[in-house]
């Protein structure tokens, strides 16, 4: 019994001290970590795993400059779990990390907005691909930035384009009753009353499979336009079941419809579909076909939403640690790479050309409106922009307003 | 049994006809017991749902004719009228098979299982995956489309009864006889434990989370098919009328089962009282295992045929599904079987019902069906503790 | 009060076990034990190969430290010394060595308040609810919706309050949730134990479903965006001192003393909240009150017999547990700053209600351990082990032998997406093998064990071919 | 002086099944009576109309003046009505004394304010109550085993135990349903002087459901007969022993059209 255990002991002992002799040694380049926050598992894995995904490419193609510092660049993902508790006690354990200089992350803003509570205390810079609240950067923090649109722009712009291009008069506006969906209905809600569109209904369902009981009211009112502010798993559902019964009016929605796997869950009812975002399919932007190809080769699948966005914050923060390196002569203080990222401009990514404004918000954003074009997931790339615009954001609109007073 | 312990003096016309010969020869037909009795039932409830909600919903146009303006409620509501009734009447058939297998596993063990919104969930996953399989192997479209849904449903079923006969032996057994609270926890733990087995597999063999079913490539499922009601047309999909038709027939099966054969009479007495029904000679180990073979099933004939519906699903899907139909088991009286049909029937047709009136009421809307709908439950048990089809057991003291 | 002597008789200890349960070793030991974690911990590298794995052996190990003091066999005096040292000394110092585990320490504080309410209803008086987290969500949304610039229509009017209203805002939140808890409870405390779960549980979704509509027509929530920027109580100056004094004593490097105080305070508020709960349990448990609870746990009609008045015992251990929901709720807004209606999900729950399970239902002590293992198993040790594995695939670690290159590590496999997976698991193996629980409280311990063992007598498995009994039909 | 308790024409029914149809039965105070018949005539049925925990159809319950009908068990027991089990039902995992003190609880002051911050009198009241507890576990007989757990005594004790606990919450009348089942003639004698002692020291009306027939003519000042939920008699022990109704029921039973094994009462 004894003496059994005592192997056992002995044995694991002699286990653990090859691994660790195994293991290469000191590394002589200091090391710069970057981190990512997303949900890694739960229902938005998808969403937040094409988010660690996108920041793991950008390392690895964009470390470059940083190894020819003397640093080398390592990546350490962290799994929100979509949940604000695990996000904070994560954010603590990566600002308690001196090595960390940077964070892409979140998908979900209930989680960003208190993690980037402890970023700001603690002067790490964040960029966010995906979260399209106002808040995250009308705080005002330096160290909060995004470079997705915003919801107050996005949902707009849609009420517009349905008014103008669409000739709507009547919509139907449906949300996901999250922060995300609801925020972008509710702007686009506005929008429409102003434009003087009739609004027919304004609904949030939670619902994700059966939308029978939701879709009989749309039926009876029968609208010009469906909004749906929602991500494409659950809008692609809807729609393929709304067109089964019947209903033949237009379906818009946001940048949460932006996947091909949207056209494989709609299927041909989704072909005909508008939606807004900003970043336009991969024929605008040359870069991004590439990035496709290469996401394929690592990871096996077409890019989820979010993935190229991520890799764009990854790279605008080695960028950013890259330029405050060089200034510092060695490694930088969070301090500075925070306000190395804010200054970024024209950065010209795979999503996008950034420079961000005083908040943190690009200060210009091309708003697409895109077409579906086909049923067929790998077609998606082809989707047609029916119209775009260019929005300032904010601050940025502000601060043009007060540099040219109005005479 | 009612009608032999019931007070002579006491007894009504009805029961007078219970009693009369004829309805006894009656009662021993088969046919009459087993396929017209049931499907009567069925009718009843379906009608019954569906007139007492149509009353409402007309009373409610009646208090408020004009809720928003430019809307007249109760225009609105006779155009929608068949639509609600269809789509309720096939999302309560779903309802009510998973609120079978909650129903019968109370029935026999006095617990709930949570677990099984995870066998209807699995049963969606296995036919969608039996359907790609198909698919990519180009045989979707050579097999009849009636042959190919009745073999989906059943290995669905079949799959989903296995687990949890599975589950049953490796989590529950051992705690048979414990207080309430330890398998429910249990059933809580597998519950997410079969959630992230499965993210795993398909994550693992497709690299997907949502799964769509390939029926679209089935061109008898694509078409709907339109219903005249007056001077509207309903377009029906196929997949609702297979729903309803299926679920017509495994209830009839499982009537069959309960009330007809030896196994099922064994599973009553179980019911009633396990000790004894073990000492008259019943296996019953072997009749518990039976039970979670057919309640897994009936949850996997459920998932199938909601996949079937719904087209795209993930291994999340089952938790709302599970709460209604839980919520419609408790509603019908937990541990009856027909109370299970009529629950599950009430809340689907409710829940269409609250989604087609409330969206004309601005400050509610349809985000409030969950609430009226366990609304309506707090109610019923506040007034009928014991649900609505469900016997009053007073404690022995 | 009555001690139960007559429950399972001490196996007498031997050998090293019977040294160590001496008040002078046991001193020593305990003594040795916490300094050598607390030495780990400050000694521990940062930058070094292992030193995710070292947080997850060496943090749990030293957060354990205070449970090792209460249980361990020495006078009480000694025991309020080292807990004092742990609780107020050392886990500050370590805490401004390094914010996230003073971070964990609140949450811990957070859950473990969660989790002691809870048990007041699952694990004193025998309800089951699941749906607690809903009084949670009460008292959050008490503080947050009065004290956020989110423009709900107390900020709006101006209603809002000071910051300086949190401690008031403590009981408040608790009285507020003790009343949601009375006015669900009046209706459905009547209801049989089942049937109390799934209402429960209904209305812990009801709750999610109204904090997220309740934007329009009047703003309470802020709906779906949440509730940001709600207010923390001042940081009295001298703990702000003291952390900045403190860290340039030892050396300790900062980004910003001021956020760390501030978690300083939060720490000892959550200390002093858990330390009241504790105090409110046990005076609960040994009071008519709690003797009227285990009765009715034990056989509702025999204590309804007897005289203790079933609705009215019941609602007060509901409201009793909402109120320490609703407490807890306060703290947790201020000590986040945000909160939005995806805080209060089920699964927060069913999270709750395993850490009652786990460390062992009606048990206080029991309690707080589950509280503290889940809370770290959610926080900290699965986000370690999967960076762990992150850090020797960055460093190439290979495992000799089998030859396996951490660069090959799938990332299918990361250990923090199987979170729930072994939740899941453990829940499921904790009732086959310990279902009264890691520390169980003795009468509970009995109860859901004697059921098992009647069981197993019953001749259940018979051999003879089925029969049926005669039917009435 | 006025009979302690009344009972004037009390019905009650499960669906078809008339458990108790239209008993009056009236208790002296201060007496020793019993409560007779055969199995399934509605006994133990009438117990739980009598103290709340079924509520009766029709009738009337007069105790000390009041009616009981509508009132909850807790409310019964807080009037001075305590009772015992047929079936024992103690609270098994908790200690004897325990037991016994949860006896008490409707003679207790409880809030919540007393208990939270042991003012009020909140510890002399727990002094008392355990002091009270010990008491009457000595006077039951059971002096020196308040710390043993419930369930590990033998089923004897248990019965004390139960005895104990009710006579905790200070009743007028205290209702023992089968006390003697079980035992053997040792305990039964026992038993017996236990109940003798309960009327006589503590001056509490009692009333027993019995079976044993020599318990009953041995004890028993006044006794009622109920046979198919019905009273069929009442009187003296020797009154009852001559009753030729109380003889046919117990002895020459005509066949019934009631099914035995459909009535709720029994077992």
């Amino acid at each position: 019994m004894k003496t059994a255990r005592l192997v056992t002991l002995a044995g694991s002992a002699a286990l653990a001290l090859a691994l660790s002799a195994s293991l290469v040694g000191a590394q002589d380049s200091q090391v710069i970590k970057i981190a990512s926050q997303s949900p890694l598992s739960g229902p938005q894995s998808v969403l937040g795993i094409a988010i660690r995904n996108g920041v793991e490419l950008a390392i690895e193609q964009n470390s470059q400059a940083l190894n020819d510092l003397g640093f080398t660049v390592e990546f350490v993902p962290y799994d929100d779990q979509a949940t604000a508790e695990v996000g904070v006690a994560n954010a603590q354990q990566i600002v308690a990390d001196p090595a960390i200089l940077g964070l892409t992350g979140h998908l979900n803003s209930g989680v960003a907005i208190p993690s980037s509570e402890v970023y700001n205390e603690n002067n790490l810079v964040m960029v966010s691909p995906a979260n399209t609240n106002p808040l995250i950067t009308d705080r005002g923090y330096p160290t909060v930035n995004r470079i997705c649109g915003r919801d107050d722009l996005q949902g707009p712009t849609g009420a517009v384009i349905a008014a103008n291009d669409l000739g709507v008069t009547s919509v139907y506006i449906l949300h996901d009753t999250t922060a995300y969906g609801q925020g972008l209905a509710d702007y686009f809600r506005a929008e429409a009353a102003t434009l003087g569109l009739t609004e027919l209904g304004f609904e949030g369902t939670a619902e994700a499979a059966n939308f029978d009981g939701i879709i009989q009211p749309i039926l009876a009112l029968n609208p010009d336009l469906v909004f749906f502010g929602g991500i494409y798993s659950q809008t692609g559902v809807f729609i393929s079941q709304a067109r089964a019964a019947g209903y033949t009016g237009l379906f818009m929605g946001g940048d949460g419809f932006d996947s091909s796997e949207f056209a494989e869950l709609a299927g041909d009812a989704g072909v005909g579909t508008y939606y807004t975002t900003v970043a336009g399919p991969a024929s605008v932007y040359p870069n991004a076909a590439q990035f496709i190809e290469d996401y394929n080769e690592a990871f096996g699948e077409d890019p989820q939403p979010f993935a190229a966005q991520a890799y764009d914050s990854t790279v605008i923060i080695l960028n950013g640690i890259a330029a405050a390196a060089t200034e510092a002569g060695g490694l930088p203080t969070r301090e500075a790479v925070a306000a190395a990222v804010r200054a970024t401009e024209n950065y010209e990514g795979l999503t996008g050309t950034i420079t961000f404004d005083d908040n943190g918000d690009p200060e210009t954003a091309v708003y697409f409106a895109v077409e579906v074009v086909s049923a067929d997931p790998a077609e998606w790339s082809n989707n047609t922009i029916v119209a775009s615009a260019v929005l300032p954001s904010p601050l940025f609109a502000l601060q043009q307003a007060e540099a040219t007073p109005s005479s | 049994m009612t009608a032999e312990t019931l007070d002579s003096r006491r007894r009504g016309i009805f029961e007078s006809f219970l009693d009369s010969k004829f309805y006894r020869r009656l009662s021993r037909n088969f046919i009459y017991r087993y396929v017209i009795y049931p499907v009567g039932q069925m009718l009843l409830f379906v009608a019954l749902a569906a007139a007492v909600l149509t009353l409402v919903a007309y009373g409610i146009a009646i208090l408020f004719p004009e809720p928003r303006p430019n809307i007249v409620l109760a225009d609105q509501i006779s155009k929608q009228l068949p639509g609600m009734i269809i789509s309720g009447v096939s999302i309560g058939f779903v309802y009510a098979m998973i609120a079978l297998g909650y129903t019968l596993v109370y029935g026999v063990l006095k617990f709930i299982n949570f677990a099984h919104s995870e066998l209807f969930m699995l049963g969606a996953v296995a036919s969608f995956f039996f359907l790609s399989v198909l698919n990519t192997a180009g045989l979707l479209t050579d097999v009849h489309p009636v042959l190919l849904i009745i073999v989906m449903v059943l290995l669905s079923g079949a799959f989903t009864g296995l687990i949890g006969v599975l589950v049953e032996r490796i989590a529950y057994k051992p705690l048979r006889g414990a207080p309430r609270l330890v398998p429910l926890i249990t059933a809580i733990g597998v519950s997410f434990v079969l959630i992230d087995l499965t993210r795993i597999f398909a994550a693992v063999t497709i690299n997907d989370f949502n799964l769509t079913l390939p029926t679209r490539e089935i061109p008898a499922l694509a078409a709907p098919v339109p219903f005249q009601f007056g001077s509207t047309t309903v377009n029906v999909r196929v997949s609702s009328i297979i729903i309803v038709v299926a679920a017509v027939i495994m209830l009839l099966f499982l009537n069959y089962f309960v009330n007809g054969t030896r196994s099922g009479r064994a599973i009553r007495a179980i019911s009633q009282d396990a000790t004894t029904a073990g000492l008259m000679g019943i296996n019953v180990n072997l009749m518990i295992s039976l039970t979670f073979l057919i309640g897994g099933a009936f949850g996997g004939f459920a998932g199938s045929l909601y996949s079937l519906n719904v087209g795209t699903i993930n291994p999340y899907i089952g938790f709302f599904p599970g709460l209604k139909a839980f919520t419609a088991a408790v509603l019908g009286g937990i541990g009856n079987v027909t109370g299970a049909l009529l629950g599950g029937l009430f809340i689907g047709m409710t829940e269409s019902f609250l989604n087609g009136t409330l969206v004309y009421f601005p400050a509610l809307g349809q985000r409030y069906t969950d609430v009226f709908t366990f609304g309506v439950l707090i109610a019923v048990l506040i007034f009928r503790p014991q649900g609505l089809l469900g016997e009053r057991v007073d404690e022995k003291v | 009060m009555t001690t139960l002597t007559a429950l399972s008789p001490q196996p007498q200890p031997q050998g090293w076990r019977e040294i160590i349960r001496r008040p002078g070793p046991a001193l020593a030991l305990l003594i040795a034990y916490i300094a050598f974690t607390t030495m780990a911990l400050f000694g521990l590298d940062r930058t070094a190969l292992w030193y995710p794995l070292m947080q997850i052996i060496f943090v749990p190990m030293f957060m354990f430290a205070p449970f090792l003091v209460v249980s361990a066999p020495i006078k009480t005096i000694y025991k309020v010394i080292l807990g004092g040292v742990l609780l107020l000394l050392l886990m500050p110092l370590l805490g401004i060595y390094n914010p996230s585990w003073l971070g964990l320490a609140i949450q811990i504080c957070v859950f473990t308040g969660l989790a002691l309410g809870l048990n007041i209803v699952v694990g004193f008086a025998g309800l089951l609810d699941l749906g607690y987290v809903a009084f949670f969500a009460v008292g959050a949304y008490a503080w947050g919706s009065l004290t956020s610039p989110a423009g709900t229509i107390f900020t709006v009017n101006g209603w809002s309050v000071s910051p300086g209203a949190f401690y008031v805002f403590l009981i408040i939140g608790a009285a507020a949730a003790a009343l949601v808890g009375i006015l669900l409870g009046l209706p459905v405390l009547r209801l049989r134990g089942d049937y109390l779960a799934i209402v429960t549980l209904g209305f812990g979704e009801m709750i999610r479903v109204l904090a997220r509509n309740a934007d329009a027509p009047i703003n309470f929530t802020n709906g779906a965006q949440g509730l940001h920027g709600i207010a923390s109580p001042p940081v009295p100056g001298f703990v702000i001192s003291f952390t900045a004094s403190i860290g340039n004593t030892l050396g300790f490097r900062m980004e910003n003393p001021n956020a760390v105080a501030q978690q300083l305070s939060f720490y000892v508020i959550g200390i002093i909240i858990i330390a009241l709960i504790v105090i409110i349990c046990r005076r609960l448990i040994d009071s008519p009150i709690g003797r009227a609870w285990t009765a009715i746990r034990e056989d509702e009609v025999a204590a309804l017999a007897m005289g203790v008045p079933l609705v009215k015992s019941k609602l007060m251990a509901f409201a009793m547990g909402a109120a320490f929901g609703g407490a807890i709720g306060v703290l947790y807004a201020s000590k986040q700053t945000f909160i939005d209606p995806d805080s209060f999900q089920l699964l927060s729950s069913i999270t709750i209600l395993a850490m009652v399970i786990v460390g062992g239902i009606g048990s206080i002590k029991g309690v707080m351990v589950g509280a503290m293992l889940i809370t770290l198993l959610n926080l900290s040790m699965l986000t370690n082990l999967s960076l762990q594995i992150n850090s020797l695939k960055n460093a190439d670690a290979v495992i000799p032998i089998v030859n396996f290159h951490f660069s090959d590590w799938p990332s299918e496999l990361e250990p923090a997406k199987y979170g729930r997976l072994l939740f899941g698991l453990i829940l499921v193996l904790m009732m086959i093998f310990r279902p009264a629980g890691l520390l169980p409280e003795k009468r509970r311990k009995l109860e859901l064990t004697e059921r098992r063992e009647e069981v197993d007598e019953e001749p259940m498995i018979r051999d003879t071919p089925s029969g049926v009994p005669q039917e009435r039909s | 002086m006025a009979p302690i308790l009344e009972v004037k024409n009390l019905s009650k029914s499960f669906g078809g099944i008339r458990a108790v149809r239209d008993v009056s039965i009236s208790i002296e105070r201060g007496s020793m009576s019993s409560i007779i018949g055969p199995n399934g005539a509605g006994k133990t049925t009438l117990f739980n109309l009598l103290t709340g925990i079924y509520k009766a159809d029709t009738g009337e319950i007069l105790f000390d003046g009041k009616n009981l009908v509508g009132k909850r068990p807790d409310q019964v027991n807080a009037a001075g009505v305590a009772r015992t089990f047929q079936n024992i039902r103690l609270f098994h995992n908790m200690s004897v004394l325990e037991n016994v003190m949860v006896g008490a609880h409707s003679r207790l002051k409880v809030s919540l304010w007393r208990t939270l911050f042991h003012v009020g009198g909140f510890n002399e009241q727990e002094v008392a109550v355990r002091e009270k507890a010990l008491n009457l576990l000595k006077f039951v007989g059971l002096a020196g085993k308040g710390d043993e757990l419930s369930r590990n005594l033998p089923y004897g004790d248990q019965r004390r135990v139960e005895i104990a606990r009710a006579l905790a919450s200070d009743p007028k009348l205290i209702l023992f349903d089968e006390p003697t089942a079980g035992m053997n003639p040792n305990e039964t004698q026992d038993a017996i002087g236990l109940f003798r002692r309960v009327r006589e020291e503590l001056g509490v009306t009692v009333v027993l459901i019995e079976h044993d027939m020599r318990v009953v003519m041995n004890i028993s000042e006044h006794i009622d007969v109920l046979d198919y939920g019905a009273k069929i008699a009442e009187g003296t022990p020797d009154e009852i022993r001559a009753n030729p109704r109380v003889i046919e029921a117990y002895l020459g039973r005509r066949h019934s059209k009631v099914d035995e094994s459909a009535n709720p009462e029994v077992a």
